[in-house]
């Protein structure tokens, strides 16, 4: 065994050496290479698949469409299991593969790691959905996405200004930065605009089937509004445990939930009256929207989700901020970000998650979160 | 004596093959021929090498499955970590404060080991296994609600949120629950990895071949014998489970400083990684020191080196491994290898001149 | 007035019983067939959560695509992982028969990535909605204060029925009393004539054919189905098994229904968010004081 | 006074009653025999002699002092060492490693000594190793020092655990059925074994047998034991010839 295990090694070491040689050139490119990382396996391989699949999407039009100031995309997507450590072996290779730009990654914690490394290298960084607010800590990094606590605090604003709700339950996941950060925010901003948090309820990675428990406990402490700052995989469950329990307050989500009317089998009725505040609604009706979401459903076969539409938008943005810095690509990596930082805070994008959206030099974007309520199963704006 | 010379040679090679590889990849590294890829993973290699002869030592040498030593890592990598941020700006040097956190990760690693090996030392077998898989979940968990801040006060703590710290508003979360600690100083280097990895192999090697570690294998062998010959049973057995989890604990202070980020997740915290451990184990011998630090290496290779297969990565992993598994335990394809193998057909030959 | 909170208290507090019995019921189903392979091969089989995935989809493909009605689906599901398991036994397992058990271990680690990867290859990452196989409407008690779902009543059960029916297997029948020989000691086994490598693959077919049940009934009372559905409950499961004392049929209704309940109080009455330490915690307590869980036989060393 | 002391020895199973009222005196120097029909309890009292049970009533005492009860650790650390029936070596672990495993406690330095060996440590090993090998050769089994003990023939694994036993530096030393499973040969040979051990470690040996032929041979006095309880006691020669201890014998047969 140990034989054929230095023989694997060898091998292994050999073809590290070979992968080595052929990568040290990096300028000289003559198509603008954007690698994107993300989950495509693991329990949150969902999300990655999606900002994979979004942004091919918006590669194929531009490429078809003749390109960023005539110069073709090449695109490559890696695989970080939703780890930090994986995560950062797949920027290595992306960087080994020559790659210019980043559209990345999907999921927050592993995007602080990787921030960091493109910091270090500097590398532009756009990520589409890495949501707390280390991602952008850097000055080369930029979100498509709203940052956690601009979210939490944006709900509760709203839910104050619009008597949505006044006792409050909050169910939450734990072991999620996504959902965590935007609770802790929530909570301390609903604290500031006087609504009653009369529950606060986790639940975690290993423990999200049954829901029943944190539900009768808002029962009990008769909250009106159920807030939950989670994805909809584990939406769908809270709504129908929570009918089965005859228990039917005011649902009010954040983008996580946006998708959930695309679970195929999904009772739609169950989330009938539920609030959103999502800047992308795949069933909205603008041309870019449809354009977008019939390519999706035709290519990949199901509805995108706010992540395909962060991932879609994310590619038009750095092709606008090309466009903007004059960027080549016979350009480094570092040139091409150090022109990219400037032109960020200088362009306003209209996507399909927002319509004029700009940056601050801190890597926020600055666009409205549009409040929908689901009503005869669609999406309805308020 | 023979057997002495025997083993020392086989300890040098162990020593050889690691100094060899560290050589090799830091000219590699000097003439600019190593990929940004295998420059990465130069770190993780060491973190992973390091647990897997450690988790050898519990498995291997003291004869009891651990599927929770990635909560040892957990402790570590944490406690390190909290360590070198609240000490961040205090102008240390900062090769002195990463050998403080190595060891205060150590530590108190060993520590949580003494605390778990009490009660779960008792139990044997499968029961030991899922013990300490549990004890591995709860260390996961715990960590998860964990909230650390400061302000001028001094240190807080809570198992709550971060609100329920009662920080004064120039205070700072350090550890923030679920999304753990970000900003950790990128202290870890392939040469302090590869010292941290010779350092636990001299310890493992050492404490094997010495009075404390034949009283640990005996025990292995045969309890009641052992103490029938007055060796105490708990003492040796906590001892090396100790040990085992101490050099986890300082692998989780070289995993925590190589990211920015550090949360306990169930992909690099949880059973999932206990078990990946024990795959390095396995697959490079039980009991076998060298062999874990090559099955190690190369397993943690092994998946970069297949994202070329994009999707498929994974399921051609898992492959991969049953089919390892296969090869070297299974009966009919031992005797095919034995039949066919290279070595024995030179040794025939050798016979039949013999003979002649 | 303290009287209302009273009565208010114990309603919820049944409340909480019950949503801990419905999900106890689902960790016992999946238990059983985790303490039955157990208890035979004397191997944790780490594929066997993966194995009610594959069932899972089995029953979700039959119903969606194929259109079939409930009871016909849950049998192809049963058929598909009796199938599967006697696959993957024939060739993962059956050639490690003599090995150290780690490596056996090891193996079904590798077969429950497979499948993982498999499944995320055919059915994708996205969770699917699962419509559920029971028909039965929600029973509601105390003037709708307190509600047990159909999905409870059927899986509880089903539960109590397989467990009958096992024991009685196991009692009455040839092939049944061949397994407990041969989980007693396999090589005494051997020399009275047994077939210890069949009966160890009938116990995998058994076992498989068990899950096939199991995801029918887990994706019913939690309805979403993603590839990785199976390997957190597969994990509770086998806690639950060990916690009845792994190898005993009874013990594993037994300590599923327990888990489900200590998991469900633990997030009702202490945190929600330390239940899992909590559950983990109580286990290792039963192991300390009952070292081969609570219906576990007594091992001693002879000297 | 005798080396060892046992008086009124016994031992409950639920409500099987194992072993009852066991006197036993052996006086230092002597090679005393239990013997018995199977399950006459004779493991059981090694067991209760050597703490891995503990007896129910009666003391025993080994050179004026008492260790009912102690800990097996303990009771060895007093003085008394034993083998097996079922052979208990440490298979995975070399001939002399075995050995060395029976000197733990007499040639002891830290842990930490010997991780990062310290001079305490070649000292010690080298005493150690000189000490092994000097048993060793008394069993003939020097030159198969580097042996994996599993590796070793059948006899050879019984001496081997004899020499594990000695090397704890015991006062008594219990062998439980040394020749079982040797052939008329090997049993010949080891009966010079023992003796030689008698005579050159001035030792004190009581031995569970089986073997007529070797109970006679050596051991100048006997202890019968039957259903838990002592048949007959006294000179071997006498007790032989007891015609109780005959008909149990034959009885059983």
């Amino acid at each position: 065994m140990k034989k054929i295990l230095s023989i694997v090694l060898t091998v292994a070491m050999t073809a590290a050496m070979l992968v080595g040689c052929g990568s040290t050139e990096q300028a000289g490119s003559d198509v603008f290479k954007i690698g994107g990382i993300g989950p495509i396996t693991g329990g949150a391989a969902v999300y990655g698949n999606a900002v994979k699949n979004g942004a091919q999407i918006a590669v194929d039009e531009i490429n078809e469409a003749g390109g960023i100031n005539g110069v073709q995309i090449e695109y490559q997507f890696e695989d970080d299991e939703h780890d930090a450590e994986k995560a950062v072996n797949a920027y290595n290779t992306l960087s080994d593969w020559g790659m210019q730009l980043l559209l990345g990654t999907v999921t927050s914690a592993p995007c602080v790691a990787v921030a960091e490394k493109t910091y270090a290298d500097s590398v532009y960084q756009l990520t589409p959905s890495g949501s707390s607010v280390d991602c952008v800590k850097n000055d080369n990094a930029f979100q498509v996405c709203f940052t956690d606590p601009n979210q939490g605090a944006a709900s509760a604003d709203y839910i104050a200004q619009n008597n949505v709700g006044s006792k409050i339950a909050v169910i939450y996941d734990s072991s999620d930065v996504y959902s965590s950060g935007i609770y802790e925010k929530f909570a301390a901003e609903a604290d500031a605009v006087g609504l009653e948090i009369v529950a606060a309820e986790a639940f975690t990675a290993d423990n999200k089937t049954d829901f029943t428990t944190q539900l009768t406990k808002a029962k009990q402490a008769e909250a009106d509004l159920v807030f939950l700052p989670i994805y909809y995989a584990e939406a769908t469950l809270i709504l129908s445990q929570a009918n089965t329990l005859g228990y039917a307050p005011t649902f009010f989500g954040c983008d996580g939930l946006d998708g959930i009317l695309a679970v195929e089998n999904f009772d739609v009725s169950l989330a009938e009256g539920v609030m959103l505040l999502t800047p992308f609604a795949a069933d909205a009706k603008d041309d870019a929207t449809v354009n977008f979401v019939t390519k999706y459903e035709e290519k990949f076969g199901e509805t995108p989700n706010q992540f395909a539409a962060d991932a879609y938008d994310g590619v038009y943005i750095i092709k606008a901020a090309i466009e903007k810095a004059g960027v080549t690509p016979d350009m480094s990596a570092s040139e091409m970000c150090d022109l990219m930082k400037k032109a960020m805070t200088e362009i306003t994008v209209d996507g399909i998650t927002g319509e004029g959206m700009t940056w601050e030099a801190t890597g926020e974007v600055n666009k409205g979160p549009k409040a929908v309520v689901i009503k005869n199963g669609v999406y309805t704006a308020m | 004596m023979k057997n002495m010379s025997k083993q020392l040679k086989s300890n040098l090679i162990t020593y050889g093959i690691v100094i060899v590889f560290y050589l090799l990849m830091m000219i590699l590294k000097g003439t600019g021929n190593l990929s940004s890829l295998y420059r990465g993973l130069l770190v993780p290699i060491c973190v992973y090498t390091i647990m897997a002869v450690s988790l050898n030592l519990t498995v291997g040498i003291l004869g009891e499955l651990s599927l929770g030593h990635a909560g040892f890592m957990c402790v570590g990598a944490f406690t390190s970590a909290l360590f070198s941020m609240l000490l961040r700006d205090s102008g240390m040097n900062s090769i002195v404060r990463f050998i403080i956190a190595i060891l205060l990760g150590a530590l108190v690693a060993a520590l949580a080991g003494v605390i778990i090996g009490i009660p779960v030392l008792r139990l044997k077998g499968d029961y030991l296994a899922i013990v300490t898989l549990a004890f591995g979940e709860i260390i996961k968990n715990v960590v998860n609600v964990l909230y650390v801040g400061r302000d001028s006060n001094g240190v807080h703590v809570s198992f709550k949120d971060a609100a329920s710290l009662n920080l004064l508003p120039d205070g700072e979360v350090i550890v923030k629950g679920p999304q753990g600690i970000t900003g950790t100083p990128n202290d870890s280097t392939f040469t302090i990895g590869i010292i941290m990895l010779i350092i636990v192999l001299f310890v493992v090697i050492n404490f094997v071949n010495s009075r404390s570690g034949r009283a640990v294998m005996a025990i292995r062998d045969n309890r009641i014998a052992a103490e029938s010959v007055g060796i105490n049973i708990s003492k040796f057995k906590l001892m090396a489970f100790a040990i085992s989890a101490s050099m986890a604990g300082a692998a989780g202070a070289l995993y925590a400083h190589n990211l920015a980020t550090l949360n306990a997740l169930p992909k690099n915290f949880g059973y999932n990684m206990s078990i990946m451990i024990l795959v390095y184990v396995v697959l490079g011998g039980i009991g076998n020191i060298r062999g874990s630090v090559i099955a190690a290496t190369i397993l943690t290779v092994l998946p970069e080196l297949l994202r070329g297969f994009s999707d498929y990565r994974m399921l051609i992993y898992s492959v991969v491994l049953i089919a390892l598994m296969l090869f070297n335990w299974s009966p009919k394809i031992l005797d095919f290898r034995s039949k066919y193998s290279v070595k024995n057909w030179i040794s025939k030959k050798r016979d039949n001149k013999e003979e002649v | 007035m303290t009287r209302i909170a009273g009565r208010e208290k114990v309603m919820s507090f049944l409340n909480y019983l019950i949503s801990g019995l419905s999900l106890g019921s689902v960790y016992a189903i999946i238990a059983l067939g985790y303490t039955m392979v157990y208890g035979i091969a004397k191997m944790l089989n780490f594929a066997h959560g993966d194995v009610i995935m594959v069932g899972g989809f089995a029953v979700y493909m039959s119903m969606n695509a194929l259109g079939l009605n409930p009871i016909l689906a849950v049998i192809v599901s049963i058929i598909v992982c009796t199938v599967l398991g006697i696959v993957i036994e024939k060739v993962a397992y059956k050639p490690l028969r003599k090995a150290t058990p780690l490596a056996v271990l090891i193996t079904a680690i590798g077969v429950s990535y497979f499948l993982q990867n498999l499944a995320l290859l055919i059915f994708g990452s996205d969770a699917k909605l699962f419509t559920s196989v029971v028909n039965i409407k929600a029973i509601s008690l105390a003037n709708g204060q307190i509600t047990i779902t159909g999905e409870t009543i059927v899986t509880i059960v089903v539960c109590i029925i397989i467990m009958v029916v096992l024991s009685l297997f196991i009692k009455k029948t040839k092939a049944g009393q061949a397994m407990l020989a041969v989980s007693e000691d396999k090589e005494a086994a051997e020399l009275m004539g047994i077939n210890v490598n069949k009966t160890i693959s009938l116990t995998f077919a058994i076992g498989s054919g068990l899950a096939g049940i199991a995801g029918a009934l887990l994706c019913s009372a939690y309805p979403t189905l993603t590839p990785y559905t199976g390997s957190m409950p597969g994990i509770k499961a086998f806690v639950a098994a060990v916690f009845g004392g792994i190898g005993s049929i009874p013990g594993a209704l037994i300590g599923g229904l327990l888990l489900g309940v200590i998991e469900n109080l633990s997030k009702a009455y202490i945190s929600s968010q330390m239940a899992d330490a909590i559950v983990f915690s109580v286990l290792i307590i039963v192991l300390l004081v009952k070292p081969t869980g609570l219906l576990g036989k007594k091992i001693s060393e002879k000297v | 006074m005798a080396l060892l002391d046992v008086t009124g020895l016994g031992i409950s199973f639920g409500g099987l009653r194992a072993v009852d009222n066991f006197d036993i005196h052996i006086e230092k120097g002597s090679l005393y025999g239990l013997i018995g029909p199977n399950g006459a309890g004779k493991t059981t009292v090694f067991n209760m002699l050597t703490g891995v049970y503990k007896p129910t009533d009666g003391t025993i005492v080994l050179d004026g002092e008492n260790i009912t009860g102690k800990k097996a650790i303990q009771i060895n650390r007093d003085g008394i060492a034993r083998t097996f029936q079922n052979i208990r070596l440490f298979k995975e672990l070399s001939v002399i490693d075995n050995v060395k495993v029976g000197l733990h406690n007499d040639y002891a330095y830290s842990t930490l000594a010997g991780i990062f060996r310290l001079p305490s440590y070649y000292r010690q090993e080298k005493a150690m190793n000189e000490k092994a090998m000097e048993i060793l050769k008394v069993f003939d089994l020097d030159g198969e020092y580097d042996y994996l003990a599993s590796n070793l023939p059948y006899g050879k694994q019984r001496k081997l655990e004899i020499a594990r036993a000695l090397a704890t530096d015991p006062k008594l030393l219990l062998l439980d059925e040394p020749a079982a499973g040797m052939n008329p040969n090997e049993t010949k040979e080891l009966m010079e074994t023992i003796q030689l051990i008698r005579d050159k470690f001035d030792m004190t040996i009581l031995l569970i047998e089986h073997d007529m032929k070797l109970v006679a041979g050596i051991c100048e006095k006997l202890t019968v034991l039957n259903f838990g309880q002592v048949l007959a006691q006294g000179d071997t020669s006498e007790v032989l010839k007891n015609p109780e201890v005959i008909k149990a014998y034959l009885g059983d047969d």
